[in-house]
């Protein structure tokens, strides 16, 4: 299991930045903090799911006419690229949402919130 | 108290993920599931029949045209969410700009957002600025033949824009996002993948079908541009408000 | 008529479209929204209409957008679980009729923010019905953001002094949720090289080599689509969300999105029981479990609350445990029987919060003791209100009895009696917080003014409660026809299971 | 030649989200975190998929980052 996981050296990188996203979003108390950990946990995500179209010594996805294999798969490029779409419109309406709490309480202490609450 | 909680919990799920990424066919693997059968049709087919040599934006705007549709609503979901909480907090763009220095903690400092701006940056900024939007052009309007595309082109235009803000006032770009223009901008992605999908419907019979004989493949790549000009406008227009509306809050 | 391939493209781009044209109709005439969206429902609802009434006739049918045959392109697929989207239009419709006047009464809610309001309902609408109709596991992703991210924005819109915070933790849970969701799709992915629903379920039961990653995926969704459903323990969003929400908006929220995690259960379900990979006997009797404790725990909370919101979204959580625990089971009868109650809850609970909504805007007070005497001063809304709570404690002839019999019947039938007990103590205990609040509605004094000079609510708001009232009770006299409706599509379901 | 330098961009992104992890400085975790989407960029770049790149480049890097700038702008630097 060791070798396999030395091979796949990208997969087990996503599945430690994923955790320490995890981390991130559970036990940090500030709510821009918990934001920048879940954007962690979306890049580990896109990361895994891009080692997983790649293939060895793979070149883009491009057929200009000279090109020769082998190449990247292109499909999981494509769920990225939307998945990139989804995780910066998350951050934006989440970001604004602490904005307004801010305003509204004067912390963004999840701890201190709750109290207040 | 609550960190060895978060500790057990994420090596709760992070062994079994461990576990299950070893069990997946090795990385790069070229006779691994995810090279014999879905994608090696697009790399085999793909170029000819979606009418892309960028397969990447063949795939994300023909073959899967309702996945680019819903990622391009997705953004726009987001823009609209954003002004749904901001607006009538007395924080929009408009107000603050109208009621300056009334009862503002910070009405001194609106000119320059994040930080003071210096003079070189300014300076390099505007020089680089047409620079910037010829680059997204040509990122937008050859996406389907080199890497690049609406989106990421959308993107580099909404950073000019922000880099602009930044530099010159969020003031000076209100004229751009207050024109009764904006709506159309910020709905041009959603929109044009209506219309280019209905167009296609008329065509082939699917919705967002593009016709793939070879008298019509000039239409195809049409059709192809226009998508992307769209997703590059709405792109552009829903980030660069979003950033002047939280900017403005 | 219902023929015509093109009603499953409309059904889902008519709202994204009609929300992407909101902000320019308002434009044009600044208190058109709300007729706007309702224009582009109506015309979503005759879609829908067709597809439940082609789904009736032929069984499950597909569309292939851009004409692209199944694994390489996205596929729509229409299934007897797909006629949800029914009655997400029905709501969905309800709800914007009731907002064009319920919305004056927010605070915070200037002119402005009207439009963007509609867009997000109609977003929020469309990302639903998306979810429910599409055959592709990433496109299954891409409406469950569109959903999601603009019901968490509708949760803040209404300005209650917390409903920033709630919709930060409902955000906050949400978004992991979906990178769960989204991880376990890359783990199938890498599996079995496609995402096609059907295709991924064919190619998984083919597969060779170790199928630990097949069972983390399966982990990752049911831990995602259960936060998205609101199960204890990932329950911990739902209460301060649904009660902070503008109550058209917690309709919908609580009659409809709750839903489609379930309806993402059910997906999950169909790719696993169709692989047989392994037997899913564990993970039934975990969300068995859940789905007890649920009931148990949301009606107990609903019972010890004042304010009738909160009082609402605990019996939402309620309410979804007995759909999980439905699932659980595995049987015939218990598969059925939820499938059912996701409609039938769906009606009720519309029904319960926008009769709740239009007492909220005429008196302005929202606790049990402040509403004391309601019932005499508003006697249609409180007939709307009373229908609703008899529909959800399931005393016959409403819409709740018969799928919480059926989801009963599936515990005997599964050889849980336990879980038939428990089915049946909840459903007292949801008796007794509704009778709680028909003796404060009707049976006490007034406190308050207020409450004693409200009128009836105008006719915009009081139509959709009444229509939703009366479909409770039509629901529970003709309760066969959605379960013979849904039978076909639970015995395919279960058909790899081989009972 | 190749592995040394995977092993090295993937080292650095775990080094980086751990130090947007720890940091107190809202500003310098929003910071650190921009060069690591600058990482992922190049990885995905060498990866075969430049389309991906880029659009990590502007959004992942650029975008998200300016607007967790305006988020601490309007709020508050550090994190208690």
């Amino acid at each position: 299991m060791i070798v396999m996981l030395w091979h796949n050296i990208d997969y087990v990188a996503s599945v430690v930045l994923f955790s320490i996203g995890l981390y991130v979003v559970i036990a940090k108390e500030n709510l821009i903090k918990k934001f920048l950990g879940l954007n962690i946990m979306e890049t580990a995500v896109f990361a895994f799911i891009i080692a997983l179209g790649m293939v060895e010594d793979g070149r883009p996805p491009i057929m200009t006419g000279d090109a020769q294999g082998p190449f990247a798969s292109p499909l999981p490029q494509t769920l990225v690229l939307t998945g990139i779409v989804v995780a910066v419109s998350t951050t934006a309406l989440a970001l604004t949402l602490i904005i307004r709490i801010f305003r509204r309480f004067g912390t963004i202490e999840a701890n201190e919130l709750r109290e207040m609450e | 108290m609550r960190r060895p909680i978060a500790i057990a919990l994420v090596l709760l799920s992070a062994i079994p993920l461990v576990v299950a990424v070893a069990g997946l066919p090795a990385h790069g693997d070229p006779s691994a599931p995810v090279h014999t059968h879905v994608s090696a049709h697009y790399i085999e087919r793909g170029a000819e029949e979606a009418g892309a040599t960028n397969l990447v934006t063949g795939v994300l705007l023909n073959y899967r045209g309702l996945d680019a549709a819903g990622e391009v609503t997705v953004i726009f979901t987001a823009l609209i969410a954003v002004l749904a909480i901001l607006l009538g907090t007395g924080t929009t763009p408009e107000s603050t700009a109208s009621s300056r220095g009334a009862s503002d903690r910070r009405g001194a400092d609106r000119e320059s957002t994040v930080a003071p701006v210096s003079p070189i940056v300014s300076f390099v900024v505007r020089l680089l600025a047409p620079f910037i939007a010829l680059y997204a052009a040509y990122v937008i309007l050859h996406g389907h033949v080199t890497p690049g595309g609406g989106f990421q082109g959308g993107a580099i235009l909404a950073g000019l824009f922000i880099a602009l803000a930044m530099v010159l006032g969020t003031r000076a770009m209100q004229p751009v996002a207050r024109t009764a223009l904006a709506p159309w901008l910020q709905g041009a992605a959603v929109l044009s993948f209506v219309v280019v999908g209905t167009v296609g419907a008329f065509l082939t019979g699917f919705f967002l079908g593009f016709p793939a004989e070879p008298p019509l493949h000039l239409v195809r790549e049409l059709l192809i541009i226009a998508l992307e000009v769209g997703i590059a406008i709405g792109g552009a227009a829903v980030l660069a408000t979003i950033f002047l509306h939280m900017e403005a809050s | 008529m219902y023929a015509w391939p093109h009603w499953l493209a409309l059904v889902v781009m008519t709202p994204l479209a009609g929300a992407a044209l909101t902000p320019i109709a308002a434009l044009l005439d600044r208190r058109s929204p709300p007729w706007w969206a309702l224009a582009t429902m109506t015309f979503t609802s005759l879609a829908a209409t067709m597809l439940v009434l082609r789904v009736f006739a032929e069984g499950p049918f597909s569309y292939l957008p851009g004409g692209w045959a199944a694994p390489y392109g996205v596929e729509l697929r229409f299934d007897e679980f797909s006629a949800v989207v029914g009655v997400i239009c029905l709501i969905g419709w309800m709800a914007i009729l009731f907002s064009s006047r319920y919305t004056r009464s927010l605070p915070e809610f200037a002119s402005d923010r009207s439009p963007y309001y509609y867009a997000l309902l109609l977003l929020n609408l469309g990302g639903m019905i998306g979810f429910a109709v599409t055959g592709d596991l990433f496109n299954l992703f891409v409406f469950l953001e569109i959903l999601s991210l603009s019901g968490y924005a509708l949760v803040a819109v209404g300005g209650e002094r917390i409903a920033e915070m709630a919709a930060f933790k409902y955000l906050l849970m949400g978004a992991v949720s979906s990178v769960l969701v989204l991880f376990a799709i890359g783990f199938l992915y890498g599996m079995t090289g496609t995402l096609n629903i059907a295709d991924v379920t064919a190619r998984l039961g083919a597969l060779e080599g170790p199928t630990a990653p097949a069972a983390v995926a399966l982990a990752l969704l049911a831990v995602g689509f259960v936060t998205k459903a609101a199960i204890f323990p990932l329950h911990v969003w739902l209460p301060d969300a649904h009660a902070a929400a503008p109550s058209p908006v917690s309709a919908v929220l609580s009659g409809l999105v709750v839903k489609l995690g379930v309806i993402g259960m059910i997906r999950t379900y169909r790719i696993y029981y169709g692989a047989g990979l392994f037997d899913l006997t564990v993970l039934n009797h975990v969300l068995m479990w859940l789905g007890a404790i649920s009931i148990v725990m949301g009606a107990f909370f609903a019972i010890f609350q004042e304010d009738v919101k909160l009082m609402l979204a605990y019996s939402t959580i309620s309410n979804i445990g007995y759909i999980i625990m439905g699932l659980g089971l595995a049987t015939t009868y218990g598969v059925i029987g939820a499938s059912v109650h996701i409609f039938n809850h769906a009606l009720i609970k519309a029904t319960l919060f926008l009769a709740v909504g239009a007492i909220i805007y005429r008196t302005g007070y929202r606790t049990l003791s402040d509403l004391r005497g309601v019932g005499r001063a508003m006697p249609l809304t409180s007939v709307a209100l009373s229908i609703g709570a008899i529909s959800i404690v399931g005393i016959p002839p409403t819409a709740g009895f018969l799928c919480k019999w059926y989801i009963t019947l599936g515990a005997f039938e599964a050889n849980q009696p336990l879980f038939g007990f428990v089915l049946v103590f909840g459903a007292l205990l949801i008796f007794v917080y509704y009778i709680r609040m028909v003796n404060a509605f009707y049976f006490r004094e007034p406190i308050h003014a207020e409450v004693t000079e409200a009128r009836e609510v105008p006719v915009s708001m009081l139509l959709p409660t009444l229509v939703l009232a009366s479909l409770c009770l039509i629901m529970g006299v003709l309760g066969r026809i959605p379960l013979t409706f849904i039978e076909p599509g639970v015995v395919r379901l279960l058909a790899p299971l081989g009972g | 030649m190749s592995l040394t330098f995977d092993i090295l961009l993937l080292l650095y992104l775990v080094a980086a989200a751990l130090v947007v992890a720890q940091a107190k400085d809202l500003l310098a975790a929003s910071i650190v975190f921009s060069s690591y989407g600058l990482a992922l960029c190049l990885l995905w770049q060498y990866r075969g998929a430049p389309d991906v790149a880029m659009a990590e480049a502007a959004v992942g890097a650029g975008i998200t980052t300016v607007l967790f700038l305006v988020a601490i702008g309007r709020t508050t630097r550090r994190e208690k």
